[in-house]
């Protein structure tokens, strides 16, 4: 591109940015590029293309740590460098570059890595699959789009990698697309995040209304120096956070994620760890300084995140399909996440995404082990699994202990500095501003569903791993391909936890720097303890309902409220034929009809007059349509010129009599009217 | 005023008349000439007539620029505006009678030197009416112009439709030019004189010889029954009746003949008198003209709809154009001298553009007649299909008729449009273009059964070389008019009947 | 004896030529009465003049004119009846009406 | 005359000299009729690429190429031709895609096939009518290229189209004549009250019509009436729009193109050319309601395309959709506002055009139009066709990195801030059903989808023979509207970089 290039480096950074963070466009370069190669040259490759993927990834991944590495230890180098990218008004420029910062050095990894572990288990889950090749364009496709969302600068970029985002995850949803259910998935997945993208594109049209620019940068720096009005803040931060909402799947707007399960495993894997519920995360904690700018902004993301992760969680707990489970249980985390930012605790909900994305990958990858042993998705048709494939089950074990929050995995460190965060707010000790009483519902509901969370979680290993085999497949562990990232993610789920310990003074938070950080002092061992206990409460309770395997599921007993979740608290069936259906067949029916009946028929006017007389009313519309126009001038006249033409009698005395009167006429006008 | 010059041949400007007299020279060659041909060799008279006109058009040129010229005490006078007709009557004679030596030939062989004979009768007639600036020679100059026309309209003698057509017009011209003769004693008799010029100013001085209360009344009536004599001529509503059942009747270069040069020599006759002698009661007549050119456009346009015979659809489409011709003349009684001018272009650039289109469209239907001789119109059905060229000739020519932009024909439109428009009589224009609408639909109807039909017979059609010719020079004239609409509009302005 | 009679004469020629060429179907007479309103004409054209005393005597040149050209048309409006007659074997006008519409 | 004074006759006209010489040519002489096509089409085409090349992006504000010479002296009214930045890309778009039309026809031409003489003579016809009215600068000879598209269209879609192929080219032709003709009046009402700043007589003009008070605000608004049914008509925006779907339907696949492709963009250009520049003070007072008209347009056209089942119907009212973005764009009178209604018009011509394409060829294998009977399973059937096809209908509604994306986004962006003196509250509420719009296109689109090209082939078509993958005339003629999409979407200063210097130009009259 031909283009004016400026670049700006942060002062205040003690670290001075190393190459690969000062280029850092190459990061979503490659995936783009793979992108290409991979469907150029895929089909001629010994391996279908996936070798590209997974050798690009690696690098990718590698200059993604050596890029974290810049900001390890905190005060990391800002970087914003941007090409000019097309001129569309007087003095209006957009901009095509990257912005980067800790948030962002924090993203890369999760989502190269996440990317690559996916890649190289799809080549053992994918295995003789017809369109290899194509998967694996797609899977580079949306690698690359969330790059570029998290890296640019720019809102309007941004948006671009979220409606790209979008559209692989249709395209990736929507893979096994002879099957209709998987295609309507895809559907549902697209418009209901696309539904949420219209308020954020409004958000970010308020933003650039009352700030004349798109740059991230400029927009934060104004946020933060009062110099927008709080009430525009307000208005852009609920708007853009409806993206979010749409995105990251949050109530109300969650309804696509489950059925998103309609994809290959590894796609789910790559989708809720990383590259698409987590977008609508980051797109908060990048413009925290707005959200923080509104306290009505903040307590809205708050409820609404305490309201969805209760709700998620309460819907894991009856689901029999085990890739649903973690579906609900990623809603739900996702839901600890945005209300951390909602009570102001940035780098908290921050930490949560980074820990949870490798968990939750594991726990996928783990389920897909699993379905890809025993052919089906219903833990009711599995059981005893431990001892067939055992790498799959600690792993998985490894995976639900990080999620409970089982001290010292992962879920534990940051799971545990949410809910600290939340009650300081409630208690008003809080470095971040928030309402007290918000902070204390967000953390009384954390806490339950913290229980809740385990006990779904252990329900789900019991009815799976434990017990005797109830399906009629024949089990067995699955490749190395796809053992390996299980193995790999597992020992993150371990270890990942560790940057965020409390007591360590330059640890996560301050290499984030989202804000609302941590002070070394803030270890509260009283909580710490509740939520312990809480989550070894869930994982007990779900051991004795479901060990051994019970003949009739337990939770019927709740009765009414069973059956309300079973069906997701109707709130699918009501978008479906209280809106899709509505729409799609009835509203347009009517408007077309309107379109036939009213408006062309409108167009064919004379003719419908001239030709409704002594015809039925159906052959009149029928007709109307059939020789409308021409007749549109037409008929009328021509009926008028039938009549007319019998004044030509042929008698040429009947000719001169009407001359003379004529005359007459004109005799009298000439003489009296015009005179 | 005829008494102050004596008269005697030496005052008479030979010169000036010289079109006239050797185009009599000629009638009179056919007529003897004729006597002694044998009926194989009767074509004959055509070349005669064909060597008259070129010779009365060269004689013509002879006069360009010559400046104005009067004669016969101011009765016959040469401006630039009797040229401009003089010399489209010259071209139309000139191309009707390419068109019709193979028709007449086969037709009406043996007495084909009588159709000569009347044909350059009637150009005489023509020549004469643009230049004539008095009554009695108007009046002459009319009836030179139509008694030829009765006779060559019953011209198949042994057909009981065509000698219907003579009866119908002969009775209608005479009944018009009884009423339009009273008209003129009527004026003759507020004014005492007979001479446009005089008239005129006699009018605008409204001190009248003649001690009468209402003169004013009387000479708008007088005004009115004169222009009944012209209206039959052009064919206005409501003295059109004759010419669908004249031109269905009469043979297909007949009606030509009548559609476009006894037509527009009626517009010379009715301009010339209408703003010569009356031009200071413009107030009078062009509401008049405003009622009577709607009336025609519309009446026309409308009946045409309904028609299955070519020939009837082309002679109301003809009254439909009058229509159109008539309107500008209905927008001068406006003040501005700028819009009269333009009114009074605009009329006769649309006269002369119709002259040639229409022309066009009868030699496609004397071409197509050779084999179809109903002339009907389903005839033409899939015709682009069997004679690609006389289809698109004949598309050219109705799209230019129907006004399509940007034939020749739109730009007709386009110039009256913009008159009426200039005028502000929005009514008029509103109604104008309903009415090019109303004829889009037929003609483009027509237009459309020759490409978009399957042709019932496959046969081609053998059109003589003659015609031939004459249809190309027709669509070369349109297509020329069509890229440089300003082609006519060079002579129509600088006609000074008038100064405005 | 005043012009007002002689015009009011030549107006009263001229209606019933009028009220014939209407009324009659029989071709000639059609014809005559046409002559009749021509012939009305003249009248008008000659008082005029007389009362003018129009030294130019253009009223009279006029009717002359007139005069000459109607014999003219009768003769061609007589050939043209006779044809009629000789294929249809009538001159009633109002059977002359195969063309139409 | 210097050679960039002829430039813009010789695009203009060398498809007319095309044309004539096919007509003289004998009919036998097919093959020779399709190359002379080609090399009149292609040299078009050549030229326009040159003038891009000439074209001197800093001054887009300014008329290039211009011939300004004598022709109508009676009405003033000249030959007077030029492009600015406005034009300039409507241009291009106009020769690129003919002549790709003319590529795709060398081989795949509709029936009747016999005529090939008149289908190549009509569609040079028509492409010289196109360019012309993107070129020309004086209204008069404006008009005339304007109406000279209609009877080619008109016989175009009456010869080879399908079905009720004369209803809908008659109700086409008389429809578009119908709003033209008020079109006409409003030219003349503006030339009777204009006053040539040079010769002191009356103008036709577009230049020196410019800043003219026309006697009154209130006529001003009159004129614009007529100007707004003139154009609304063509582009269409609803309640004018009932020609389209008939036309697009009936329409042979090259005549869709076209009709989508660029017809539709004579309208918007008339706006953005005309009626904006020469009369603000009433375009100001227009905006409001052409606004809620386009919004009226994108909510309609939406819910109507989810009722169709024929694909070319759907095709065409998701084009009164787009076209819906685009006047909303111009609408506001804001620089970027009309920068998105040109991008989008671009855009819309290249994503519609294939879109017709695709339909086109979909038709010429299955032998109907009925969503449910072609599908599912295209994508089975025909891979490559297949995907083409979900590739540009993803273009289609609106994915950014693809072509639709700018044009849609920028136009709802600019609704946020009409420009000063509308209401912006009123405005912002159209930006946002806008976007509502946006959703439902993306319904649509992808139910399409779903509905044509996923899902198992029927078994009437899984082994029809006759059912083949894509053929080598329409990759010659699809793969550079594909790679179009791809760059435009990525690279939109291709467009904007022309564009934005005339258009902040002309958005300073309602600053």
């Amino acid at each position: 591109m031909v283009a004016t290039l400026f670049a700006q480096e942060a002062v205040a950074a003690t670290h001075v940015a190393n190459v690969v963070t000062r280029n850092a466009w190459i990061i979503p370069a490659i995936p783009a590029i793979l992108v290409v190669l991979i469907w150029a040259l895929g089909k001629r490759l010994p391996r279908g293309g996936s070798e590209l993927g997974i050798i690009g990834m690696g690098v990718a991944a590698v200059l993604s740590y050596i890029v974290l590495a810049n900001y390890i230890g905190g005060n990391g180098p800002l970087v914003v460098k941007q090409l000019q990218w097309f001129p569309f008004g007087i003095g209006q420029k957009l901009g095509l570059g990257i912005r980067m910062d800790g948030l962002t050095a924090i993203m890369l990894p999760v989502v190269t890595t996440v990317s690559l572990m996916v890649q190289i288990y799809s080549t053992g889950y994918m295995h003789g699959e017809k369109r290899y090749t194509w998967y694996f364009t797609a899977l580079n496709l949306f690698t690359a789009s969330m790059l570029l969302l998290v890296v640019s600068n720019t809102l309007l970029q941004l948006l671009v990698g979220w409606e790209l985002v979008g559209i692989c995850s249709y395209l990736l949803i929507g893979f096994w697309w002879e099957d209709k259910a998987n295609s309507n998935a895809a559907i549902k997945a697209f418009i209901t995040t696309k539904t949420g993208d219209i308020p954020f594109l409004i958000g970010i049209f308020v933003l650039f209304a009352s700030t004349h620019t798109f740059d991230i940068g400029q927009i934060i720096a104004k946020a933060e120096a009062h110099q927008i009005s709080t009430l525009t803040l307000s208005a852009a931060a609920i708007l853009l956070f409806g993206g979010a909402v749409g995105k990251s799947a949050q109530f109300p707007l969650h309804v696509w994620l489950p059925d998103a399960m309609a994809g290959p495993t590894p796609v789910s894997a790559l989708i809720h760890a990383a590259t698409m519920v987590t977008a609508g995360v980051f797109l908060v904690a990048r413009l925290f300084p707005v959200f923080t700018g509104s306290i009505a902004a903040m307590n809205v993301v708050a409820i609404i995140g305490a309201v969805t992760m209760l709700m998620a969680a309460l819907l894991a707990m009856v689901q029999d399909d085990i890739k649903r489970v973690l579906a609900y249980s990623t809603i739900s985390q996702l839901a600890y996440m945005m209300a951390a930012l909602g009570v102001g605790a940035g780098n908290a909900g921050i930490f949560h995404l980074f820990t949870h994305a490798w968990f939750k990958a594991l726990l996928f990858l783990g389920a897909g082990s699993v379905i890809h042993a025993v052919h089906t998705n219903n833990m009711s048709e599995m059981g005893g699994l431990r001892k067939v494939m055992p790498t799959t089950y600690w792993t998985f074990v490894v995976g639900t202990l990080a999620l409970s929050g089982i001290f010292p995995f992962a879920g534990f460190w940051s799971k545990d500095e949410i809910l600290t965060e939340a009650f300081r707010v409630g208690h008003g000790t809080a470095a971040a501003h928030g309402t007290p009483a918000v902070g204390y519902v967000v953390y009384g509901v954390g806490v339950v569903t913290a229980f809740l969370t385990a006990f779904y979680m252990s329900r789900a290993v019991h009815l799976t791993f434990e017990g005797e085999y109830r399906g009629s497949a024949h089990p067995h562990e699955s490749p190395r391909s796809m053992t390996f990232p299980l193995q790999f993610l597992g020992v993150l789920s371990v270890v990942a936890g560790f940057v965020g310990i409390p007591a360590w003074r330059d640890g996560f938070a301050s290499w984030v720097g989202v804000g609302g950080e941590v002070k070394v002092s803030s270890a509260n061992f009283v909580l710490i303890g509740i939520s312990l206990v809480v989550a070894v409460a869930g994982l007990y309770a779900g051991r004795r309902l479901y060990m051994p395997a019970p003949a009739t599921e337990p939770l019927e007993r709740l009765g009414w409220f069973h059956t309300l979740l079973v069906n997701k608290y109707y709130l699918d069936d009501f978008y479906m034929k209280g809106i899709v259906r509505p729409i799609r067949d009835s509203i347009s029916t009517a408007m077309y009809w309107l379109n036939q009946n009213v408006f062309d028929a409108a167009v064919n006017g004379a003719a419908g007059v001239a030709r409704a007389a002594g015809r039925g009313v159906y052959e009149n519309i029928d007709q109307k349509v059939i020789d409308g126009a021409v007749n549109a001038v037409g008929i009328g006249t021509q009926d008028g010129s039938r009549i007319l033409r019998y004044i030509q009698s042929g008698d040429v005395q009947r000719y001169a009599a009407v001359l003379f009167a004529g005359v007459a006429v004109l005799v009298l006008l000439f003489t009296l009217v015009f005179r | 005023m005829l008494a102050q010059t004596a008269f005697s041949l030496s005052s008479v400007d030979i010169h000036a008349i010289l079109p006239e007299i050797i185009i009599t020279v000629a009638l009179m060659a056919v007529l003897v000439v004729d006597l002694f041909l044998p009926d194989r060799a009767k074509s004959a008279n055509g070349i005669i007539s064909m060597a008259g006109v070129g010779g009365a058009a060269i004689a013509l040129m002879s006069l360009v620029n010559g400046g104005t010229r009067k004669t016969f005490g101011g009765m016959f006078v040469l401006d630039n505006y009797a040229m401009l007709f003089k010399f489209l009557f010259i071209a139309v004679a000139a191309i009707l009678i390419f068109m019709s030596v193979t028709y007449l030939n086969e037709v009406v062989r043996n007495i084909q030197g009588e159709f000569y004979f009347l044909l350059l009768t009637s150009l005489l007639g023509m020549l004469v009416m643009p230049s004539a600036r008095d009554l009695i020679a108007l009046f002459i100059a009319l009836e030179t112009v139509t008694v030829p026309g009765f006779i060559i309209a019953g011209f198949k003698k042994s057909d009981n439709s065509s000698n219907e057509a003579a009866v119908k017009f002969f009775l209608f011209g005479v009944l018009s030019s009884a009423v339009m003769l009273f008209g003129m004693a009527l004026i003759y008799g507020v004014t005492k004189s007979t001479n446009l010029y005089e008239i005129a100013r006699v009018l605008s001085s409204k001190v009248y010889p003649m001690p009468i209360h209402h003169a004013e009344s009387i000479i708008a009536a007088a005004i009115l029954l004169i222009l009944v004599g012209f209206g039959f001529k052009v064919s206005a509503v409501p003295f059109h009746f004759w010419a669908p059942d004249t031109y269905e009747g009469s043979p297909v270069p007949v009606a030509a003949f009548l559609s476009v040069a006894s037509k527009a020599a009626g517009f010379a006759g009715l301009i010339s008198i209408m703003f010569v002698a009356f031009g200071s009661y413009t107030s009078v007549w062009a509401p008049g003209f405003a009622v009577i050119a709607a009336l025609t456009m519309t009446i026309g346009n409308v009946i045409a709809l309904q028609q299955k015979n070519i020939v009837r659809l082309l002679a109301y489409s003809s009254i439909a154009q009058a229509g159109y011709m008539l309107l500008p003349l209905a927008v001068v009684a406006n003040k501005s001298a700028a819009i009269q001018k333009e009114a009074f272009a605009a009329a006769l650039t649309y006269i002369l553009i119709y002259s040639f289109m229409q022309l066009g469209a009868f030699a496609v239907v004397i071409a197509v007649g050779r084999k179809h001789p109903r002339n009907l119109i389903e005839d033409y059905e899939g015709l682009a299909f069997r004679e690609p060229g006389l289809a698109f000739a004949m598309l050219f020519f109705l799209l230019s008729l129907a006004g399509m932009i940007p034939t020749a024909g739109f730009w007709a439109k386009f110039f009256v449009f913009r008159s009426v428009i200039g005028a502000g009589t929005l009514w008029l224009a509103a109604l104008m273009v309903a009415n090019t609408l109303i004829g889009l639909y037929y003609y483009l109807s027509v237009g459309a059964r020759m490409y978009l039909r399957e042709p019932r017979d496959r046969a081609r059609i053998a059109v003589p070389y003659a015609l031939v010719m004459a249809i190309i020079l027709m669509v070369v004239i349109v297509a020329a008019v069509t890229v440089y609409p300003d082609f006519f509009n060079h002579f129509s302005p600088r006609s000074t009947l008038v100064a405005f | 004896m005043s012009l007002a009679w002689v015009l009011t004469l030549g107006a009263f020629l001229f209606s019933v030529g009028v009220y014939g060429v209407l009324a009659r179907k029989n071709a000639v007479l059609v014809l005559m009465s046409i002559e009749l309103m021509l012939n009305s004409v003249n009248i008008n054209l000659i008082a005029f003049n007389a009362w003018f005393k129009d030294s130019a005597a253009v009223g009279q040149i006029f009717a002359l004119f007139i005069i000459t050209v109607a014999a003219a048309e009768v003769g061609v409006g007589l050939a043209i009846v006779l044809l009629v007659f000789r294929h249809r074997k009538t001159i009633n006008i109002d059977e002359v009406d195969l063309l139409k519409w | 005359m210097t050679f960039d004074e002829w430039l813009l006759s010789l695009v203009v006209f060398l498809p007319l000299v095309g044309a004539g010489v096919i007509t003289a040519i004998p009919k036998a002489q097919a093959a020779l009729i399709r190359l002379i096509a080609l090399a009149a089409s292609g040299a078009a085409l050549v030229f326009g690429v040159v003038a891009l090349v000439r074209f001197d992006f800093h001054h887009s504000r300014t008329f290039q190429f211009g011939v300004n010479t004598r022709w109508i002296d009676s009405i003033g009214a000249r030959y007077h031709m030029g492009v600015d930045g406005i034009a300039l890309p409507l241009v291009v778009l106009t020769v690129a895609l003919t002549f790709l039309c003319v590529v795709y026809s060398q081989k795949l031409m509709p029936k009747p096939q016999d005529k090939v003489k008149g289908y190549f003579a009509l569609i040079l016809l028509l492409e010289t009518g196109m360019v012309g009215t993107f070129t020309s600068l004086d209204l008069v000879l404006f008009f005339v290229f304007w109406e000279m598209v209609l009877v080619p269209m008109y016989f175009i879609i009456a010869i080879w189209g399908s079905e009720r192929k004369e209803y809908s080219a008659t109700k086409f032709f008389l429809y578009t004549l119908f709003g033209s003709v008020f079109m006409l009046l409003g030219f003349l009402a503006m030339y009777f009250r204009s006053v040539d700043p040079v010769t002191g007589g009356h103008t036709f003009d577009m230049i020196r019509l410019q800043g003219q008070h026309f006697g009154g605000v209130g006529f001003q608004n009159l004129v614009f009436l007529g100007l707004f049914l003139g154009f609304a008509i063509k582009v269409p925006m609803w309640p004018f729009h009932t020609w389209l779907p008939d036309a697009h339907g009936d329409a042979p696949t090259v005549g869709s193109v076209l009709l989508a492709g660029i017809l539709l963009k004579m309208g918007a250009y008339g706006f953005i050319r005309i009626a904006l520049p020469l009369l603000p003070h009433a375009a100001k007072d227009w905006a409001p309601y052409i606004g809620g008209l386009a919004v009226i347009s994108i909510l309609y056209g939406a819910l109507c395309c989810l009722a169709q089942t024929d694909i070319k119907r759907l095709i065409a009212f998701s084009s009164v959709g787009h076209m819906g973005f685009v006047m909303l764009g111009i609408s506001t009178l804001t620089d970027r506002g009309i920068n998105a209604a040109i991008f989008g018009m671009v855009a819309h011509g290249v994503i519609t055009g294939m879109l017709f394409f695709l339909a086109g060829s979909l038709y010429e294998r299955y032998h109907t139009r009925v969503i449910d009977d072609i599908g599912p399973g295209v994508l089975q059937k025909l891979p490559r066709v297949g995907a083409i096809f979900v590739f540009v209908a993803i273009a289609s509604l609106g994915l950014p990195g693809l072509a639709g994306f700018w044009g849609e986004v920028l136009a709802l962006l600019s609704a946020f801030n009409p420009a000063p003196g509308l209401s912006s509250s009123l405005f912002r509420s159209y930006m946002v059903l806008g976007g509502i719009g946006t959703i439902l296109t993306a319904g649509y689109m992808l139910w399409l989808i779903q509905r044509l090209t996923l899902g198992v082939v029927r078994d009437k078509w899984a082994n029809d023979p006759a059912i083949d993958d894509v053929r080598p005339a329409e990759v010659w003629a699809w793969s550079p509207l594909l790679v179009g999409i791809l760059a435009l979407g990525i690279y939109p200063r291709a467009i904007f970089d022309i564009t934005n210097g005339a258009v902040t130009g002309l958005a300073r009259l309602f600053t």
